[in-house]
């Protein structure tokens, strides 16, 4: 299978963008809002447990409308990763997100998710407070919104703690982030049972911006012509203009005041995730067992 | 997502005949995993394998599930057809994943991890998408999501109840990003059942994690488990290695989620069709008429997204 | 004020009805679910944390139709009432409630609630979970419930906890419940500082069903010609009939599969809480500092 | 649900005189009831009530509270002629409750516990619900859920942003049943305001329980706390007598709300004015423009339930 039509000369091996996407002076989510937003106004808490600190949300004005943001937030240090767990979210975390969206739908936000976690979190706790189904009614929120959104995976797009605020109108991706079923580690780890492999798991997985792109998963690459912690702010300025662009379309094609452009909105967000997958329909046969994949 | 099953017992596999028929060699015993009583494999499956001396539910494969949970010859199979690709070109240490997809095929009897199609119960019509825990630990990829949406769209139409049965290891590793977005798009064709005002009644088997856990298995309107089932969004396995802590007895299991607030209701294998039933009736009951149905339902024709 | 045209020959005092409505063999709400509905169904869980004991849901088929029933249950003995937490919610509990109520909506169930608990719990759990954001949003879930409801207070109807599920298009009271913004031991407590004069509290709280069909709080009392716990089916059965009849009239009005009567039920669930107080509206005029109260 | 604030520090009162302005006495000293400075009276209102030493936050009046969150001049009160009854003709331990109302009439220099109406803050539009502590608590009767719900009816109407400032003690023991039904009611209203489209921004100020941190507090689009304020549904010495346990510092307090998610802000009061500019400007940007003032607001006449 061909990558599709990536513009991309001399391509980095898959390891190398794992190492960027994960960079610790990577910019995370609150540097894109200082630079790109005025007058956020971050809203805590899911009404029911706790705050969650791995993933923030709240009104912004951006490019002359107020946006809903939802983001996973890294720390920038050893203090900060753990006050934000590394950025991977429990349970309260997406029933924030999940209370926001709600609010961005009664106020006609637009929503915009910035994408950096390597997973939702592990632990006895947040099983105990329903981890899967906070995930699953995230995505199903999203899904339904009635709402334009968009997701850019900024960093680290790990696994269902990723695309739980990732179901979108727009799918953008960094041109050094990644996106895929399980880290590499824990790739290499069921593969190979060796997380020491994880550089080879992360180019079977096909875990790149490039990947993505010829899957159809996603809508647009943002190119980091230098990565995105050498150069911080021409990155997020290229990330914003990016955002900016595809937000007008979606606010043309579905304008805020028109009530019948819901369901439009709606239709097409589903014919979009309804398309996602590579299958081959044979005819409804008798199944032929031990048959290979031809 | 899917190393957690490792650690749990070999499920021995009942290899189908041509017919479609469960082969039982007449000599077979069984082991029950809990108690290690040593049980005749006639009698376990007329108990519909659940252990005559201490009630634990062994795993039931998809179609002897569709058997309990429909009438006699009631059931229509959909899209037997649909047929996996290899869009990664994967191959891992066991090899490349079509070969690996073709000796599980023979293995296992089925073409794929999720059972789709319409019956009866007690008369009543509902759509079934059970899945096949014998294939590839029934993780989801793209036919195990193109074929629940396809169930979850028909079932829309005709404004039918539908039925989820899962035990799943989660996504398929083997299809990448491909598997992820099955996540999201079994959701998706999700709310728009519930628009159509078609309830979903998902009961979680053991064991169920994971990209089915976090998706269509709980995004729905009954949340049902079968006793001990161990239900999770992650493996015990990973939790400990990730957090050194040791589990709580009885971690994840069934009784653990209804305590938790997680489930509607831990039901027994034996009162599954009783309670369905009830369920069913009750959803029909205020309801206005269903549509009159299409004499063939028109499939759904998925697009390919790299084609 | 006057009590308005209640049938009540021999009123009972006050304090009378509290004994009666807290009378351990008072039939509780399980026993009315099973004399009056079949296929009860029970559904657990708030989907986030836990499953309340004390304030139970579910499907039940009732007068022809499938309805969602929303109760606090106590317990018969010590130990039910520790499963049950004396019928005493916690937040869990009232977001069962909500979960269920929406699920009510979904599928176009009528509600009917029993209300029969001393009050929501108390406690430092119910406090970090947010116990009054939890009776908040079920009071808003019930003002504006797109299907028809009927509340009615068979025992104790203790304050928010008990108002939480009682905002309904009918609301009925059996002669002997009682039904308060405080216990009577609470009120004597803040009123003389002594809990002990709970009987004086209770008379002047104006606390029983006689009282507040007179305040036209609530729509119906169904009478006890003998205590319900000495004739408990013949007061179970009484109590269907009468939720019987308003909920046909409510279907009349109001028919499941008419989509413009979700509005007329709102509003005039809006007029019948709207209503609800005594004042006295004078000329918008400069305030008189010390003026008495008429 | 009133008894809690018997445990905490006197409040002063500040007659008004009759133009409505705060007397203060010249020569006041205020002692911080956090860290025991001593304040001079007039330093501490120019300062908000706020302790100059340990940024403690004082209680301030309903009026004070309204002048710091509207531009000059720009606030009309509303209602100030809705006048309470007395429906239970009701007699506690201190007399009857038409005696205290009059007394704490002439001490808050209030009519009663609810000051609402409109004003601008920065040239924004917006309607103010104010509740005043010295007026029995604030607590929450007839005529408190009645001026709340005609503010709510208004906002509605005009579609303007509706700022609830609360402190309270919950309902009104004195008015009974109908204390309690003030919290259905006004929920209710808050419903329509919803479908309305118009953000309702709660601020809850110490202390804060009961019927009112159960009700319309806490429905809300935006849910902000002041430092310290002490919010929650049962008071700290009911639920110490009933728990027989120790509660853990800070329990209750906006910081303790915000950790556990109950609330969006905790904000400082020298920062209320901006973050609630910001927020009005949030919720007007992609607003459709809102209906043509009425000359004069209607004012909606509520039905009387005994009358
Ligand atoms: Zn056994
Ligand atoms: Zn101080």
């Amino acid at each position: 299978m061909a990558d599709g039509g990536t513009p991309e000369p001399a391509p980095l091996a898959a390891w190398d963008r794992v190492k960027l996407a994960r960079h610790p002076q990577r910019p995370h989510a609150l540097d894109y809002l200082r630079e790109l937003t005025t007058n956020f106004v971050e809203l805590h808490g899911d009404r029911v447990f706790g705050d969650d600190h791995a993933l923030i949300g709240g009104l912004a004005a951006f490019d002359g409308c107020t946006v809903m943001v939802l983001a996973h937030q890294k720390g920038g240090n050893t203090k900060e990763n753990i006050d934000r767990n590394f950025g991977m979210a429990r349970p309260e975390g997406y029933r924030k997100a999940e209370r926001l969206l709600r609010h961005a739908e009664k106020f006609r936000f637009p929503v915009i998710a910035l994408i950096d976690t390597p997973g939702a979190d592990v632990g006895v706790g947040s099983e105990e407070r329903g981890q899967a189904t906070a995930i699953a009614e995230s995505l199903l929120t999203m899904a339904d919104l009635r709402v334009p959104s968009i997701a850019v995976v900024i960093g680290e797009g790990g696994s269902g703690g990723a695309l739980a605020i990732g179901v979108a109108d727009r799918m953008l991706m960094l041109e050094n982030a990644i996106y895929s079923v399980a880290s590499p580690e824990a790739s290499a780890a069921i593969l190979w049972r060796d997380a020491a492999r994880a550089p080879e798991a992360a180019a079977t997985m096909r875990i790149t911006a490039p990947d993505l792109l010829g899957f159809g998963v996603i809508d647009e690459i943002v190119p980091e012509p230098e990565p995105a912690h050498e150069r911080p702010r021409a990155t997020i300025q290229a990330t914003g203009a990016a955002i900016a662009r595809h937000l007008r379309e979606l606010l043309a094609a579905y304008p805020l005041d028109d009530p019948a452009a819901v369901d439009r909105l709606r239709e097409a967000r589903y014919r979009r995730y309804r398309r996602l997958g590579v299958w081959r329909d044979e005819a409804d046969q008798a199944l032929r067992v031990g048959s290979a994949a031809s | 997502m899917r190393e957690f099953f490792q650690r749990r017992g070999k499920f021995r596999p009942q290899p189908l005949d041509e017919s479609g028929e469960l082969q039982i060699p007449e000599d077979l015993w069984v082991k029950c995993p809990k108690c290690d009583e040593v049980i005749y494999s006639r009698e376990l499956e007329r108990n519909n394998r659940v252990c005559p001396k201490c009630s634990h539910h062994l795993r039931l494969r998809a179609r002897a599930r569709i058997a309990l949970l429909s009438d006699p010859d009631s059931f229509t199979e959909w899209d037997r057809g649909i047929a996996t690709e290899d869009p990664l070109e994967f191959v891992d240490g066991g090899g490349p994943y079509t070969d690996k997809l073709a000796r599980t095929r023979a293995k296992s009897g089925e073409g794929e991890a999720l059972v789709i199609g319409e019956a009866m119960l007690e008369g009543r019509p509902l759509v079934l998408a059970v899945s096949e825990f014998e294939f590839l630990g029934a993780s989801m990829g793209s036919v195990f999501g193109e074929k629940l949406v396809r169930a979850i769209e028909r079932a829309a139409e005709r404004r039918l109840p539908l039925v989820t049965v899962s035990a799943s290891g989660g996504a398929r590793m083997h299809e990448g990003i491909f598997s992820l977005m099955q996540m999201a798009k079994t959701v998706a064709a999700l709310a728009r059942l519930g628009r159509a005002g078609a309830p979903h009644i998902a009961l979680l088997t053991d064991p169920c994690y994971g990209g089915v856990s976090a998706s269509y298995a709980t995004v729905a309107d009954i949340i049902m488990a079968e006793p001990g089932a161990i239900v999770g969004f992650a493996g015990p396995r990973v939790i400990e290695q990730v957090t050194r802590q040791k589990l709580p007895e009885g971690f994840q299991t069934a009784e653990f989620l209804l305590e938790h607030g997680a489930i509607d209701l831990v039901v027994r294998r034996d009162d599954l069709r009783a309670t369905l039933t009830t369920l069913l009736d009750h959803y029909q009951r205020n309801a206005p008429p269903r549509p009159v149905e299409p004499l063939a339902a028109p499939v759904a024709v998925g697009e390919r997204a790299d084609g």
